[in-house]
């Protein structure tokens, strides 16, 4: 079998992502027996214009001036996957996509936020700009559901399974004590899954960071958030704004 | 039902497929491929028409796929056949395959068609698209055991020409005497001389259908309820009508509960059922 | 003098976290433009956590950055415990301090092996050394899962840790739901971390092997670090500044904007910050140079054998001085492993706030000194943030340094791939984190 | 078979000599509530548990399992059936064991779930702490308490041991328990004769008028009213004792053409459950949550009763402690259907 030509490339992101592609230890080595790197700005310096078999693309898509470079990568790339939660869903950077520009430029610069390099729009899913064939999910991206979906795509699977379940489902298959029985709340009944749910395990609420589920039951959510979670009517209405401001009703 | 002895592998475990060799696979639509297969070890392929396997490559899953060859076939040359259209994951892995490749498989499974009760009747099959698979390995069958059948009536529908399978059979059915063939497509292209519409107006062309005749329907879930319909108007009894059904399944023996519909498996108690079981079964068609 | 005019452009200088842009017009022997440039998207942080509960607040801003997510995410609940109110237990502390080692021992092992390696190789990256030096790299490989390893079990995960929250742990090391099995996941901790320190000790030689491909360049410059009573200050601590000549200055952590004195430049959008010189630097040299005598005996070793010796005004030391850390890490560990299990571990619950109020604090993350400050309101809501990170803090003083280094490199009739090569290498040892300070960099010359 | 008595301070050593024969699968506390787990420590050992999170059917049946490995277009079977003891199952639980040994074992046996529970020594316990929820006291009282080897009855000053199969004498055979007295045998007949009065939450319909009002409520649309909250996230499947559908996935390993098959537990509830490709297109038979809530509640209690002798739920209250939107519990939803 021939090597797959991988390459990464980042936009707005916290490279949290890219960094997980160290932590497999050995079988990233076994990897490479497959797998040829043919790009990684942050781990090398060797660039490549040729086509490329995969391209993993981190960070979200939050500058017009952005778009040309993701149409160039598509242009090269046989199969583009979303690496991470900010490429497939816009992640944690869009934490602020309801808020005002002026505003939050303000907060953060003073009054040096008319700098026009502060500028920035809405953060979106690189889907918004480019064709994307997969995502493999999570902030950060799950090891797991990587090595799974590259190892299928290395075999030729176009269609990689991946569920459309909520997080309930992997918390109850490793016998997590649901969070509500604790006491505390989580989003996991909207969330998809495919991380295995270690938050809940961890002992801390399901955020969504890979966003909701299709027909997620946002209302049912906000009242229990209220009832079992005992939050604020206000609180349980901007709870799904951290990682799933791009899927909510108001979005 | 075929004893279960085919099916179970190493370990007794049920879950476990036996290997099967493609001794041919031909492309016949843009998107189905015909297989003819044969099992390794020498072990025997025992079936009823109707019936179906859990076919699969290693790495990519199984999928359910109902024979598209008689068993009368089997006996004769040890082969059988499979069609397989490609829609997804495990479907595209079955159409790469080449001849001497090896495909995994489970089966047979499922209850198959009542042959005995057909015997002595007449028959009427409407296959509509890649309905016409499972219904092949009751035509070759009737057609192969010509005599222990009454009257013999097939409707075919596909939605173009180009879309229709076993353009050989079609040929030899359009010729023969001993079955009366008709066929129609939803769109025709600029050679096709023969019909244009929906499937249920061939029965417009029937001037009588007898009451008792075994009626056999499979395709898409649309079909079914045009088709039993045009059936009522000719008194054919619900007890004489049979469908095929698709579920999802993933184990193919009764357990794993996807291709149940109220308290009936697909897997188990079909594919094959008969009308008058299931019409009241909201889910089922 | 020859190189009169130098015209070089690189784009994307690699092996850095984030993007960020060199530009250097020299005409006619004379430095016209010599700047550092970060144009990273910014990502407004500070903004998007007004108005989130208290036990949102570190998930938030660990993911300013996916490598000092430990980091963050500590500095971030001691922010929120001291507006809080709520003061830790021992264990708390003492995990927390194993787990900051932890992140140490991590990054420094990414940086100095897969990063900086390379330069003294003379390779491209880490790949091809998978060739030259199969050994080494399955090595660094092994030893970075251990940082990662080891991170996670205490926090859940190294790259935006779990358990980590405002009053302690939501949750005992590894899988554990009780005290029983956490003490046995830190005892399988601690034999993970001894049975790595042959491989550590290979890695000493093969970095002794390089020593001398690093440049020998020195600016004065103040440092700026955490010093602690407890140990060699990382978890906790006050500010500790540090003069070329000697001088030190403690200042409490409430004032850290004393010493910061952020200001925006139109050629960056992280900020920039200042105290008693032009400029300072915070990182692990700003550290050894100000915590030296704290050093665990056996690190100490390891930088004499080194050639390490402080004060070092070398930048590119910054290296050597991670890999210091790093064996420092490894054996403070043990020792904290065996405190806790020496107490015994409790199965605790995090403590409640006990008031609404403002609070800072400061942590050492691998690349320098991290500030984070919150204020709360009655419902635990967060009013507003700051999080001023060590990149930023590095900025001004790598500017410096490329105004000192650029005549120099001219002076000695270095090449243009010379020049370019030491200005990217100098990035590098500092290790910058630019996605933590709001991506590219290119290295522009212009004639 | 006979009677032996371990004084409430033996219980532990009891327990210790099983675990020096094997590993001893037994509930234990976690956070605030229990699960089965092997017992690395003796003491953590809790028979005065409510309920656990998962039912005891993942010894057997575990929420993954791989059912073969391949390599180089080669399969063989992952069957590695290891024996152990399960300690402290519920009466409950004992029941929902036999109806998953009836179903996996009916048409075609499926060996990857008999092998494990071939090898398995199960010793029951009488419940101890009723779980807030439960209402095993008034669902499945027909069925006979079988499948188990021995059971356990807390009485005032320790334990009866009742021994009821041969599988679980040769067990005990060697760690010399003293006989039963009379007396102890009879209080703790007095125990489990008594058990189902102290389950807290009572269902007050007979089974069959149940499974017949619930089919025939089919076409009603108190589905819909019933199912508003429901997220389809599948707890209600997953926690059940006699829930044992599941799905089937191939995964890559590292090596060039290596890799494995394996089942995970699966739920009607969720939308991908019921979704099929129908010449080549995508169709659910069951695609809003109403028609999937439903078919939980036709399951539970009508669909599986001939086949099991009994509605499919012990009324183990699982569900109705792990649904967050609190809509899955049985006795509510079969009351409301009842009364309407
Ligand atoms: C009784 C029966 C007989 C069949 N006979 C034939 C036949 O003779 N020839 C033929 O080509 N096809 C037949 N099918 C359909 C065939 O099983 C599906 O096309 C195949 O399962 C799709 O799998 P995939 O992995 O290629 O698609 P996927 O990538 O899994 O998905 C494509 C689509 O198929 C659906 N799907 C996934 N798994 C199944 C499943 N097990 N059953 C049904 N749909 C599924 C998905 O929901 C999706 O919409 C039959 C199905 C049944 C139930
Ligand atoms: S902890 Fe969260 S994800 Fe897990 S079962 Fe409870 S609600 Fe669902
Ligand atoms: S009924 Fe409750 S537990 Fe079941 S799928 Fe719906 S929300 Fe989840
Ligand atoms: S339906 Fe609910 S109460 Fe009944 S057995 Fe299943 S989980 Fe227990």
């Amino acid at each position: 079998m021939a090597k797959v030509r991988c390459a990464w490339f980042d936009f707005t992101s916290c490279e949290g992502c890219q960094i997980e592609m160290t932590n497999f230890g050995a079988p990233f080595l076994q990897l490479l027996d497959h797998v040829e790197i043919v790009e990684f700005r942050e781990v090398m310096k060797e660039t490549t214009d040729e086509p490329i078999d995969i391209a993993f693309i981190e960070g979200s898509f939050s500058r017009e001036e952005d778009r040309a470079r993701l149409e160039s990568i598509r242009e090269r790339a046989g199969v583009v996957i979303a690496f991470g939660a900010c490429a497939a869903t816009g992640g944690i950077n869009a934490l602020k996509n309801h808020m005002d520009m002026d505003d939050y430029k303000k907060c953060v610069y003073g009054d040096d936020s008319n700098m026009p390099h502060l500028d920035t729009q809405k953060a979106m899913p690189i889907s918004a700009a480019i064709k994307v064939d997969m995502a493999i999910n999570g902030c950060p991206m799950s090891r797991d559901e990587f090595v799974r979906i590259v190892t299928q795509v290395i075999h030729g699977t176009e269609k990689v399974y991946v569920p459309s379940y909520p997080v309930c489902v992997e918390c109850k298959l490793r016998e997590t004590v649901c969070r509500y029985e604790e006491g505390d709340h989580c989003l996991g009944p909207i969330a998809l899954a495919g991380c295995g749910a270690p938050c809940p395990a961890d002992g801390i609420p399901c955020e969504a960071c890979r966003g909701m589920v299709v027909d997620a039951n946002q209302e049912s959510m906000e009242k229990v958030l209220q009832e079992n979670g005992g939050m604020s009517e206000k609180r349980a209405k901007d709870k799904s704004r951290m990682f799933t401001a791009n899927f909510r009703s108001d979005a | 039902m075929c004893d279960g002895n085919n099916n179970v592998g190493q370990d007794g475990n049920i879950l476990l497929p036996k290997e099967v060799e493609v001794v041919e696979a031909k492309k016949v639509t843009a998107s189905e491929t015909h297989f003819v297969l044969k099992m390794k070890n020498g072990d025997a392929m025992d079936y009823k028409p109707g019936q179906i396997v859990e076919a699969g490559v290693l790495g990519y899953g199984e999928v359910p796929l109902g024979f598209a060859s008689s068993p009368t076939q089997t006996e004769k040359t040890g082969t059988f056949d499979l069609v397989v259209r490609e829609v997804g994951k495990v479907t595209k892995a079955l159409v790469s395959l080449q001849p001497g490749d090896t495909m995994t498989m489970r089966g047979p499974l499922g209850n198959g068609f009542p042959v005995e009760e057909f015997e002595g009747n007449d028959v009427l099959i409407v296959a509509g698209g890649i309905g016409l698979c499972p219904t092949r390995s009751m035509i070759k069958y009737i057609l192969d055991k010509r005599d222990d059948f009454k009257k013999f009536t097939l409707f075919f529908g596909s939605r173009t020409p180009a879309e229709q399978l076993f353009v050989e059979d079609l040929d030899v059915w359009r010729g023969a005497e001993d079955v009366d063939y008709k066929e129609i497509v939803d769109n025709a292209d600029e050679n096709w001389k023969g019909k244009v519409g929906v499937i249920t107006q061939l029965f417009k062309e029937l001037d009588e259908l007898n009451p008792e005749t075994k009626v056999i329907i499979c395709g898409p879930p649309i079909m079914y309820k045009f088709v039993i319909a045009e059936l009522k108007g000719f008194d054919v009894p619900d007890e004489n009508i049979f469908v095929d059904l698709e579920r999802r399944m993933k184990c193919g023996v009764g357990k794993c509960g996807h291709c149940q519909i109220n308290d009936k498996y697909v897997c188990m108690d079909g594919p094959v059922f008969r009308f008058s079981e299931i019409k009241d079964l909201e889910e089922a068609i | 003098m020859t190189t009169q005019n130098a015209s070089i452009k690189v784009k994307h200088v690699t092996r850095v976290e984030g993007h960020g842009n060199i530009v250097v017009d020299v005409k006619n022997g004379t430095v016209e433009t010599c700047e550092w440039r970060v144009p990273e998207a910014p990502r407004f942080f500070e903004a998007m956590v007004r108005g989130r509960h208290y036990s949102e607040v570190a998930r938030i801003t660990s993911r300013i950055c996916g490598i000092c997510s430990v980091g963050h995410t500590l500095a971030s609940v001691k922010a929120t415990e001291s507006a809080l109110g709520m003061t830790v237990s021992k264990q708390t502390d003492l995990l927390r301090r194993l787990l900051k080692h932890g992140e140490n021992f991590d990054s420094h092992i990414v940086h100095v092996l897969f990063l900086v390696a390379p330069d003294l190789l003379g390779a491209p990256s880490v790949f091809p050394l998978l060739e030259t030096h199969p050994d080494v790299v399955t090595k660094a490989v092994l030893l970075k899962k251990l940082g990662c390893d080891w991170a996670s079990l205490i926090s859940g995960r190294s790259t935006h840790p779990t358990k980590v929250v405002p009053g302690g742990f939501a949750s005992l090391p590894g899988d554990a739901y009780n005290p029983r099995m956490a003490e046995d996941e830190l005892k399988k901790l601690k034999k993970m971390i001894l049975d790595a320190v042959p491989m550590v000790t290979d890695m000493y030689e093969v970095l002794l092997s390089l020593a001398g491909n690093i440049p020998a360049f020195t600016r004065e410059t103040e440092y700026v670090a955490l010093v602690d009573d407890v140990e060699y200050g990382l978890y906790d601590g006050k500010i500790s500044c540090l003069m070329p000549d000697g001088a030190r200055e403690t200042i409490e952590v409430e004032d850290y904007k004393s010493v910061t004195n952020e200001w925006v430049s139109p050629l960056s959008t992280a900020k920039y910050t200042k105290h008693n010189m032009d400029s300072y630097a915070a990182c692990a040299l700003a550290r050894i140079n100000t915590n030296y005598d704290q050093l665990h005996p056996e690190a100490k070793k390891i930088a004499e054998g080194l050639g390490f010796a402080v004060p070092c005004f070398n930048p590119y030391m910054n290296s050597v001085a991670q890999f210091i850390e790093a064996v420092h890490s490894a054996y403070m560990a043990v020792g904290y492993i065996d405190e806790l299990l020496e107490m015994g571990i409790k199965d605790e619950k995090p403590v409640e706030p006990t008031k609404f109020s403002k609070g800072a604090s400061a942590v050492e993350v691998p690349r320098g000194l991290l500030f984070h400050e919150y204020a709360y309101d009655e419902e635990g809501l967060c009013t507003e943030g700051n999080c001023i990170i060590p990149t930023n803090q590095n900025h001004a003083n790598i500017q410096l340094d490329f105004d000192k280094l650029v005549p120099e490199l001219l002076e000695a009739d270095k090449s243009e791939a010379e020049i370019e090569l030491a200005l990217e290498m100098l990035v590098r040892s500092y290790d910058p984190c630019i996605s933590c300070s709001t991506h590219y960099l290119d290295v522009t010359f212009k004639k | 078979m006979s009677g032996y008595y371990i004084p409430s301070e033996g219980l532990q050593s009891f327990a210790q000599s099983l675990m020096a024969k094997m590993p001893v699968v037994a509930p234990v506390a976690k956070g605030k509530r229990f699960i089965f787990d092997q017992l690395g420590d003796v003491a953590e050992l809790r028979l005065d548990y409510d309920t656990t999170v998962l039912p005891p059917k993942k010894v057997f049946f575990p929420p993954k399992q791989d059912l073969l490995e391949f390599d180089e277009g080669k399969a063989t079977s992952c069957l590695d059936p290891q024996a152990k003891v399960l300690l402290g199952v519920h009466p409950y639980d004992i029941k929902a064991i036999s109806m998953t040994d009836k179903l996996f074992s009916d048409n075609y046996a499926d060996s990857n779930y008999l092998a494990n529970r071939e090898v398995a020594v199960i010793i029951g316990s009488n419940v101890q702490t009723p779980y807030e929820r439960a209402f095993y006291g008034s669902i499945a009282q027909d069925l006979e308490l079988v499948g188990h080897d021995a059971f356990l009855t807390k009485i005032s000053d320790g334990y009866v041991l009742d021994v009821v199969t041969e599988k679980g004498e040769k067990l005990i055979a060697d760690l010399g328990l003293a006989d039963a007295s009379a007396e102890q045998t009879s209080e703790a007949e007095g125990v489990n004769a008594k058990a189902d009065e102290d389950c807290p939450v009572k269902l007050p319909f007979a089974a069959g008028d149940v499974s017949e009002k619930v089919r025939n409520s089919f076409k009603s649309e108190i589905w819909d009213e019933l199912s508003k909250d429901c997220f389809s996230c599948g707890s209600c499947n997953l926690v059940c004792p006699t829930c044992y559908c599941f799905d089937v996935q191939d995964e890559w390993g590292l090596g060039a053409s290596n890799g494995k098959r394996y089942r995970r537990w699966d739920g009607c509830l969720s939308s991908e459950f019921s979704e099929v490709s129908v010449q080549g297109g995508s169709e659910n038979f069951r695609e809003n949550r109403a028609e999937r809530y439903r078919h939980r509640f036709m399951r539970k209690t009508a669909y599986l009763n001939d086949k099991l002798g009994a509605p499919a739920c012990v009324g183990c209250g699982r569900c109705a402690g792990a649904c967050t939107a609190d809509i899955a519990d049985p006795v509510n939803t079969i009351t409301r259907i009842m009364e309407s």
